[in-house]
């Protein structure tokens, strides 16, 4: 196995707090660390305006602290490694998103993330905060199949809602009107990802998974959840050929679809593997008639240093493309 | 009995078996179940002595959320929930009959089947949590004595948990290893036969 | 050793084509690859500007390709996996760059860069053609000691010759003044490296170079070049306590200068620790009352899948602040 | 003699050595001389045909090209040196004479030093070029036909590449390793030895 042990931390009890320290000090003008370890945007966005909450387990820097900033996210509420925060957190996090418009906690489905989201929820509701409504996303399809796609894993795929819904918020758009752009976006996105070699959880030192030298894992999720089975390493072309058509299929994405393409790096791929990959996935949809809008192709949401990648695609008509225009400043992500 | 005194018990017993749990939850997991209770269990236990005065049911809410707000992630989420709607069962009771906590338990498993969906079959702490409710509340409603309750809901709790490993998982983490899943116990299955196991050796010593 | 053996590539002989394929297809808005396989701005600079071009060996990507765009370099030259490319190449770029105000030749301090450098000039010279400079650039410190400067490499400080010698060309800079003021980013600059684990070369499959399980290099070059030997692993804190101080006393940097920062990771090391050890690395500038202007932390000029990082600080006063502040977009970099 | 055919027994010599100088390059460098000049020598000998009415000067002109634009890197720009400034040596001439290939030989050397600044002990190519190139220019001085000039240049480059073990590196990837290369030969200067015994078996079966 390929998995790397050595890491430079210091005491693993600590690595959520100075990983978010160090972070905060990094990008002043664009985050500020509150004392309670949540991700607020230094400077608030527009009185009035919906304020986006996102909580998640730690480990898949620079998601999501990365994607707090104008046009993007208002606060992040990090967990523990790979351990969705707790409620009184989030209650914290939607308290410093409000700016009068309401607050939309968007839940990457996880049935952790999702259970306290549901429990931060029902601690607004005892305390009287009104104007809180949440949000589940996801887009793996690999983790459910068609027809249950309330059930699948939130992935790299977020993205899109991330950014789009950032953009959206901006406008001055209405709660309701903020909760349908996102089940929008979401509705319109599908990824699939795969696995090479597995990361190892920073604080145990264990390895997330096993893998055969010559195989790889089609469907892997972003803790190592397993996917839809085992396959022998193929080239990069062969790769897309076999991700991209349930991709494809499940949406449908057809011929005359403008889409925007996102591979998101686990890890440890090199950019050279990505830009690769990519080159196969701009062929495939040609040859299939979809147009491509925009792509992005980096790290985005990782699981440790894993290697593997995330194919996704969402599907844009002018409202999105116009929110994937917009501007955002967040300290990875700058459009 | 002393509830702060009881939650020390249980810290005991996790502390005991926290690698036991990792082991089980790193099988089918992220191998992550004991540390984390366990941590939250020794946060709880540090807080003993400040609440050696309290009420039941605020003990219970101190636990749950420690539990819902340290421990975080699933489990956090429905150990918290179980102690919390516990709380909420028996608020303002100052000490609680075999009745009161056959009640209690009854609303806590309550809650966590609300809190994850999970049905008893879908290999998860449900499996072992439904059984010794359930065998609790029958104690206790032919007469028993709570420490007569606890034994039976102890070992209706530790079969549960064995059976997990019968089964294929529906919910959690381990629902992403399919059919791997099979012959493995479910570590929240069988963390929550340890805190009925905790519950029993309390009752066997103290009485009640 | 934690060596990643698979790769998603196809036939390896044409790896650098078809990723550059990828990449100019990924954004075609920001970037255009030639025939000739150079990556050349979509946009041209505005007329009588001095055009600006760097070659590189591959399998470093972002770098330099993913900083080709508006207020960075015109041209980039992508020779072969770790091999610098020939003089005919580099002229051809320099050709595309030119934009009536010459051409800066930016020469990534490496032998092989050097020497084709050198001998693209001598073919421009022969072919007639005029206003064509080049300038060294390096940075690291432990490839050379102090006082023989012009002996060091270069690595992933660059990044800031790049950024606001791009920034500089824009605003109509003479030649002479864009040389002069590489020279002065350069000088400003000063690096250090630590790798823990090797990448593996993707056409030969071999590992860069071996390192114990307990021990890591400071110093180590882009290629895998020995640096000042090896060490134990120590924990985050300790290994910048261990870098920092020799940075700092090479230019030197003194209490009162106003410095950025930039950590690059060299492949597959977690943005989380990268967050840790900058915290550090801000912890310790405080204490030496050297201000932090800007940071900049992710991975800007890898080694393949090597894990380990660079530490790069460069000195900065009002002109170059302006620089570093001005807008560039360039596909891995936009500011 | 006619030098389409000499390069295509040099490409015939990196073609069964190419392993080998991989592996001395992958002791100090990065693995891929034997490869890159293997690969560039075959680009230059599926040349051959369309060169082989060619002048000298032609022909070794191709082969440096290839060598600097295709084979990249320090050794393509110091090949290439080698050739460019051995063709521009011979310009113009249909035949070249032992006093010919002598002062390009000289010329070609001085082009690889100005170029890479290495001198003899330096623990590059050089090492083997220099005295190859001495020895040739002796012989052809002391009047003896080319073969046997190339015999000793041959002899001159193999004993100063097998010399080169005894240096530390001070240019290339080699210097990073430091006392390191103690033991190991160059990678350059192996190369160059085989350049020298491609040329000498050449001579030693054309004659010349
Ligand atoms: N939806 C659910 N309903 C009931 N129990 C669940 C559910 N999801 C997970 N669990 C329990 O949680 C356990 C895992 O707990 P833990 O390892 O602490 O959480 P995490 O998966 O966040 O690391 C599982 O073994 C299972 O018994
Ligand atoms: N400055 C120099 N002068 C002379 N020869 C050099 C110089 N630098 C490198 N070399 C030679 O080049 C050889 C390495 O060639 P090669 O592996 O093809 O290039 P690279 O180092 O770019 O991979 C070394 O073994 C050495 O003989
Ligand atoms: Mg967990
Ligand atoms: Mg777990
Ligand atoms: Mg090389
Ligand atoms: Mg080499």
């Amino acid at each position: 196995m390929s998995a790397r042990h050595k890491k430079l931390i210091n005491q693993p009890e600590n690595i959520v707090r100075e990983m978010l320290e160090g972070f905060a000090r990094a990008y002043p003008s664009i985050v500020r660390l509150t004392d309670a370890g949540l991700i607020v945007r230094a400077q608030p966005k527009g009185a009035g305006r919906v304020g986006l909450v996102i909580g998640n387990g730690s480990g898949h820097e620079p998601a999501m602290i990365g994607f707090v900033g104008a046009g993007l996210m208002d606060v992040n509420v990090p967990g523990e490694i790979f351990s969705a925060p707790g409620p009184e957190r989030i209650v914290e996090g939607i308290r410093l998103a409000e700016r009068g418009g309401g607050v939309l906690l968007c839940v990457s489905h996880h049935a952790g993330d999702r259970m306290n989201a549901e429990m931060a929820l029902e601690l607004c509701a005892a305390e009287g905060l009104s104007g809180v409504e949440m949000v589940l996303l996801y887009d793996d399809i690999s983790s459910a199949p068609k027809g249950q796609e309330a059930e699948r894993r939130g992935t790299a795929g977020l993205f899109f809602t991330w950014k789009m819904l950032g953009a959206y918020a901006e406008t001055g758009a209405s709660l309701p009107q903020c909760k349908a752009l996102a089940e929008k976006v979401r509705d319109a996105t599908r990824t699939l990802a795969v696995a090479l070699t597995p990361g190892t959880n920073p604080i145990s030192g264990q390895v997330m998974f096993a893998l055969a030298e010559d195989e790889i894992e089609i469907g892997m999720g972003v803790h190592g959840e397993v996917g839809q089975g085992r396959q022998k390493l193929q080239d990069a072309d062969a790769t897309i050929d076999a991700m991209l058509p349930p991709i494809l299929a499940d949406l449908p994405f057809r011929a005359g679809d403008e889409a925007l393409v996102f591979i998101n790096n686990s890890g440890s791929m090199t950019q050279m593997e990505l830009f690769i990959l990519y080159r196969r996935v701009a062929q495939r949809l040609d040859a299939a008639g979809i147009g491509v809008y925009g792509a992005w192709i980096g790290a985005y949401a990782t699981t440790q240093e894993m290697a593997g990648f995330a194919l996704s695609l969402c599907r844009v008509d002018d409202e999105l493309k116009r929110l994937w225009d917009a501007p955002a400043r967040g300290a990875y992500f700058v459009r | 009995m002393n509830w702060a005194e009881v939650l020390g018990a249980v810290e005991a017993m996790y502390a005991q078996k926290r690698d036991e749990l990792n082991a089980l939850d790193a099988a089918l997991g992220d191998g992550d179940h004991g540390t984390a209770l366990h941590t939250a269990f020794k946060e709880i236990a540090a807080r003993a002595p400040e609440l050696a005065q309290a009420r039941p049911a605020e003990i219970l809410k101190a636990a749950a959320l420690t539990l819902m707000n340290r421990m975080g992630g699933s489990s956090g989420a429905l150990y918290g929930t179980l102690f919390l709607r516990a709380s909420v069962e028996v608020k303002d009771l100052d000490r609680l009959t075999g009745e009161d906590m056959a009640r209690m338990w009854e609303a806590g498993l309550e809650g966590v089947m609300q809190r994850g969906g999970a049905q008893v079959g879908d290999k998860t702490m449900v499996d072992a949590l439904a059984p010794a409710v359930i065998a609790f509340r029958d104690s206790i409603s032919q007469g028993r004595p709570a420490a007569e309750a606890y034994e039976a809901a102890a070992a209706a709790a530790r079969f549960g948990a064995v059976k997990t490993s019968e089964l294929v998982a529906k919910h959690g983490r381990a629902k992403f290893v399919g059919q791997r899943a099979l012959g493995q116990i479910d570590a929240g299955a069988a963390s929550t036969a340890l805190l009925f196991e905790a519950l029993r050796n309390y009752w066997r010593e103290k009485g009640g």
